[in-house]
């Protein structure tokens, strides 16, 4: 058992996976020598060479596009685009060709490939260095999105990314990198995805959430406890395919629903979470769905003070639990 | 011909077989599309494009490939590719009529979206050049594996103008990997013409900026494109890299059964391919060098015919897929 | 009043805001002188010649890059995409730059752009021509999406974009071009972006639904009128920035509700919609909140069969419904 | 230098009060930059990304054009563009600190995302190269109403090789529009050298299969870049079409404020430019042909100096937006 911060944890689940499978290889914007401009990578380039720890051309459609093709003949390409926010280019080829090549050629042709790329702000990026873009994928079936918030999530669920048989988008917050310390067991071991997980038990609110939220509502939720009220935190780590009964289970469980994401509120990701209780839990329910997101805004501005006001806080989410404990 | 000049075919290491046969596959690559025009006219399926006018060099192009061995990712036009590669004509027709047993895809896609497992022919989508990409990432995953593989990929003129393809055709020069890029130009992307697609006007000038050869050559005349293919495919052997070759063809039919080419092209205009379509071409080199007589010529069309009806008769014969099998194929089994 | 049909609409809006304002031009693949694969722009490259009505390269990219270019010196481009389905090259350009454009430069640099483009199944188009894509840009704050259901929304509706100060993404249902016809004043008018329309009253039920099927659900309505059930239809109209106090005002009314689409269901604009209500109208439903929609699949499939099993129809929105009011 | 052979700048038709001024615009951009990693270092700002090494590019290259007419849609290096476009030492300090009166974006975008309405700057975003086809799209609007216009566009060599540059140079040949395509080929994109980019070496060579000119200056000299730049701008305004202007820089510092080059360039790679600096050659220039004296040099230091240091303090002096200001503009008043 070692403690790795969220970082290393990525960095020695890609080790680990290419000691263990020659197929995989990472592929990306100056993954090699310098390592990725968070370090992802680093040390890999000397271990495997710059054929399986390749420096791309700055071309995020030929990353994942080349990719496909070689995912198509077999091997196992675990892309990486820089950051989250410059996945954009790559989206025909993830939407049309990655998520539709197993569906169209009734199971013939197949992409067993994952696509990393770090997100989210509060790291003075500005619009373009900031941004959650889960939510432009989640809606199309044939893709899985996976966000994981701890290091121990880390490995297990990068592992099964990474063998999975289908394309997988795993997005990284970029604050966790090396906020997030954990225990990560040695040994080789699978989270499933599109499992989501109890990080905390909890009686009165439920509170339904996934990346760098998790622990603003961990935190809140242990203030929360000294004021007498027991939150639940369900870490959704899989927003496609969504694990719909934990969700339901979790809801039913205490009536009191609040989703709390970074990402814009309409549209989100929280809107299909709460309408899927809305359809299926709605006698269960003791207050109405509450979603705490960011704003609706075209991204994340750069200036300090507007940085602080998008973002979320323990603070930010210990008011909302408040509420909706006291309702 | 005169005794002591090498005909050109044979120059190029072509034995009289190997010609005929690119020649039949020539005429059952337009036989089969002219059927798909008569089962679309008669309302038996929604939708044809079609290869006319550059069954010569899809023909010349794939000829140049080992069959099972090198991999495809052809356009939609390329039947002709399809073909050579090993595609039968009753999987071409089970598309067509988007059958259940499809091999392409089981009728979940467009007829001329062919992928065919057992050909090497990969899945091919609509959003255009797309598959350059995927033609690259399997050269690149082959020769990881140390196999010996070459990747043909392919798309028309216009689509030649699209992001993917610039950043294709960078990828594979700067790896130097075992990909032939055919443009097939036909001087039209559906109504809009050469002029107002390709800046400068050729798609070959191209391949300097991406330290490749790029070829331009008479897609109408079949032993000049299998000539150049020859000769990509071996620098590909060689590991000398990828090559570029732009082949002019024609289009003698309008763009699909959708589009109808008088909107935009002049009678004379369209009148005017005639001439140089490629089965008349290939057919005069044939009967000027001797290589097909009458009787020849007409068991070939017999033999093609043959196979034609019994590819669509067959086909249409087949069932379709169950309603509830547009839920199959999503996710794979972890 | 004349009697258009839903393709002639546009085309006719388009001739009529080009006269009206010279700054206004159109470019797309095929828009010249074939007037577009479906007709949409027939006549007016005779009318205004080839730089108003341009045939642009195949690229989308740039069909859409150029169109904010050209708006942010103050033209007004109304960019067609051939298929919806081939909007995703352009993804970047439309998320990165014309929905950011006026927040990035605090109101200095915008793009009064119109981005059409037909969408929609069930016309034996296959994966590629057949896809709903609206969910992908309606979390993105700075566009606005309007997806209009009749000839006459059409006319007003694509007036507005053009005059909008904003990119506006107008998606039209292919499958309405020649099916629906209706009365068109010949006058100028605008139906402002961002409200719903009430197409039908009702007191038992609410059905809101946008596009193609809003027909379905109006035929579906007169059948279970005759079954003694009253439904509302509420046409969106426009998907974002989405018509909030319309939906909660038509919830209310009723207290269950229906939404339909054709895009698949999860994580789709029902979605949204849903999650509003569940927060703001809970303790006024009499029902869980339904959604009739697409099945989760990455597009719709081609043979015969299973288009129609993927298609919504009146039977299965009257089956739906009639279920709700049965409730 | 003999008396009766003509200087460059003469033969170019600059004199030596433009001379001095190109070089002044050179020396602010340097000194403004080295002033943001000061300011970084000190904590003060988050970010900085470099023209160092770039600046006889930048300032020759927008020295052929004309102010307040022309229009700029730079890359985040081009400090130098901005300046000789019109943007003032203390809009760039008050972007640099992202501060509400920053005409870039009142604070909400990074430093070196420029935009700025006065001095046709046009907003731009990070992901590369999307600015290219806003470049022509301007063109083309600004042709339509008549305008005399010539634009100037430019990136680095990585991200030419992104599939809207294709799009865009593409386009623009297309159209004969007054465009110029710099290319800044400083060697690396973030770590990745340019054999690990362009296929084949040369951005210039992609001129060709554009059906424009491609043309390979060296950046670090101020007036070759002039020279290459008056001549595309000629053309353009001839009605000649777009140019493709690769200017092989330098990159002096790392990437930016995030990288450090020491991980993958050697030592003496990272000396090697020394030699080559764009201000020690145009300095040299200078004196060797007698147009700047010591004390001339010193005078220019000292404005300079002057310059940096009130246009930091200034800025520095300026409020932020309120928090709140974050969900203003996304939509304007219809
Ligand atoms: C990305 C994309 N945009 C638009 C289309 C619609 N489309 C299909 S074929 C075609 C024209 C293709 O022209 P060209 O590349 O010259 O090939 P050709 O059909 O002439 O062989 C267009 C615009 C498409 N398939 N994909
Ligand atoms: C689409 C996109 N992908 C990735 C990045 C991250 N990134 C910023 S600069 C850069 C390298 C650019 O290199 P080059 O084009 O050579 O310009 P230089 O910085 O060397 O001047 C990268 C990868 C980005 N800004 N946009
Ligand atoms: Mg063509
Ligand atoms: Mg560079």
């Amino acid at each position: 058992m070692a403690v790795l911060n969220f970082l290393e944890a990525v960095r020695e689940t890609l080790r680990a996976e290419m000691r263990r499978d020659k197929d995989v290889w990472v592929v990306g914007e100056d993954v090699g020598k310098k390592g990725g401009v968070f370090g992802a990578t680093l040390g890999l380039f000397d271990e495997f060479g710059d054929q399986r720890v390749q420096d791309s051309p700055l071309t995020e459609s030929a990353i994942v596009g080349v990719g496909i093709g070689a995912a198509l003949y077999g091997s196992k390409p675990v892309c990486e685009i820089q950051f989250a926010d410059f996945i954009f280019p790559a989206f025909n080829q993830i939407i049309s060709e990655a998520a539709k090549m197993r569906y169209r050629s009734d199971g013939d042709w197949t992409v067993p490939m994952v696509i990393r790329a770090p997100f989210g702000g509060g790291v003075h990026g500005g619009l373009y260095h900031s941004q959650s873009v889960e939510q432009y994928f989640t809606s199309t079936a044939g893709l899985k999105v996976v966000v994981p918030s701890t290091p121990y999530d880390v490995k297990g669920l990068l592992a099964a990314a990474i063998r999975d048989p289908d394309p997988v988008l795993f997005f990284e917050h970029k604050g966790l990198y090396r906020a997030i310390k954990g225990e990560v067991p040695e040994g080789d071991y699978i989270i499933p995805i599109g499992k989501a997980d109890v990080k905390r038990d909890g009686t009165d609110i439920t509170v339904i959430t996934y990346g760098k939220a998790v622990h603003f509502c961990l935190e809140a939720a242990e203030e929360l406890a000294k004021e007498g009220h027991s939150a639940l935190v369900l870490d959704l780590r899989t927003l496609l395919p969504l694990d719909r009964e934990a969700i339901m289970t979790a809801a039913r469980k205490t009536g009191k629903v609040l989703i709390v994401h970074e990402a814009g509120k309409t549209h989100g990701i929280g809107a299909e979470v709460a309408a899927l209780i809305a359809e299926e839990c709605l006698f269960d329910l003791d207050a109405p769905v509450q979603r705490l997101c960011g704003p609706d805004i075209p991204a994340m501005p750069y200036a300090g003070p507007m940085e602080k006001f998008y973002m979320l806080s323990p603070e930010k989410c210990l008011e909302a639990m408040r509420t909706l404990a006291q309702f | 011909m005169t005794a002591n000049t090498q005909a050109r075919h044979e120059a190029l290491g072509l034995t009289r077989d190997q010609l005929l046969e690119m020649y039949y596959y020539m005429l059952l690559t337009r036989r089969i599309d002219e059927r798909l025009w008569l089962l679309q006219r008669g309302g038996k399926i929604p939708f044809v494009i079609s290869p006319q006018g550059a069954e010569a060099a899809q023909v010349g192009g794939a000829y140049a490939f080992r069959r099972n061995q090198d991999w495809f990712l052809p356009y939609y036009r390329d039947l002709g590719i399809n073909l050579v590669a090993g595609v039968t004509p009753r999987e071409i027709m089970l598309s067509a009529f988007a059958r259940r047993s499809d091999p392409s895809s089981g009728g979940k896609q467009m007829p001329n979206h062919w992928g065919n497992r057992g050909a090497n022919v990969v899945s091919g989508s609509s959003p255009v050049t797309t598959q350059l990409l995927h033609a690259v990432g399997i050269a690149q995953a082959s020769r990881m594996r140390g196999d010996d593989v070459v990747v043909y990929t392919c798309c028309g003129e216009g689509s030649a103008n699209q992001g993917d393809w610039h950043e294709a055709l960078n990828w594979a020069g700067l790896h130097n990997l075992p990909v032939i890029f055919m443009v097939q130009n036909n001087q039209y992307a559906i109504s809009v013409p050469l002029e107002k697609q390709v800046a400068g006007g050729s798609i070959a000038a191209r391949g300097k900026g991406y330290g490749m050869p790029g070829v331009q050559v008479d897609g109408t005349d079949l032993l000049a494109v299998y000539e150049a293919f020859k000769e990509a495919h071996d620098r590909a052997m060689r590991g000398e890299g990828p090559s570029l070759i732009e082949a002019l063809c024609l289009r003698i039919t309008s763009h699909s059964s959708d589009d109808d080419q008088r909107r935009y092209r002049s009678a004379e205009e369209i009148e005017a391919m005639k001439a140089g379509d490629p089965l008349t071409k290939i057919k005069h080199y044939l009967a000027e060098h001797g290589l097909l007589d009458d009787a020849g010529s007409a068991e070939i069309d017999v033999r093609v015919k043959a196979e034609v009806d019994d590819a669509t008769e067959w086909a249409e014969s087949q069932p379709y897929a169950d309603p509830e099998f547009a839920l199959s194929q999503v996710y794979g089994e972890g």
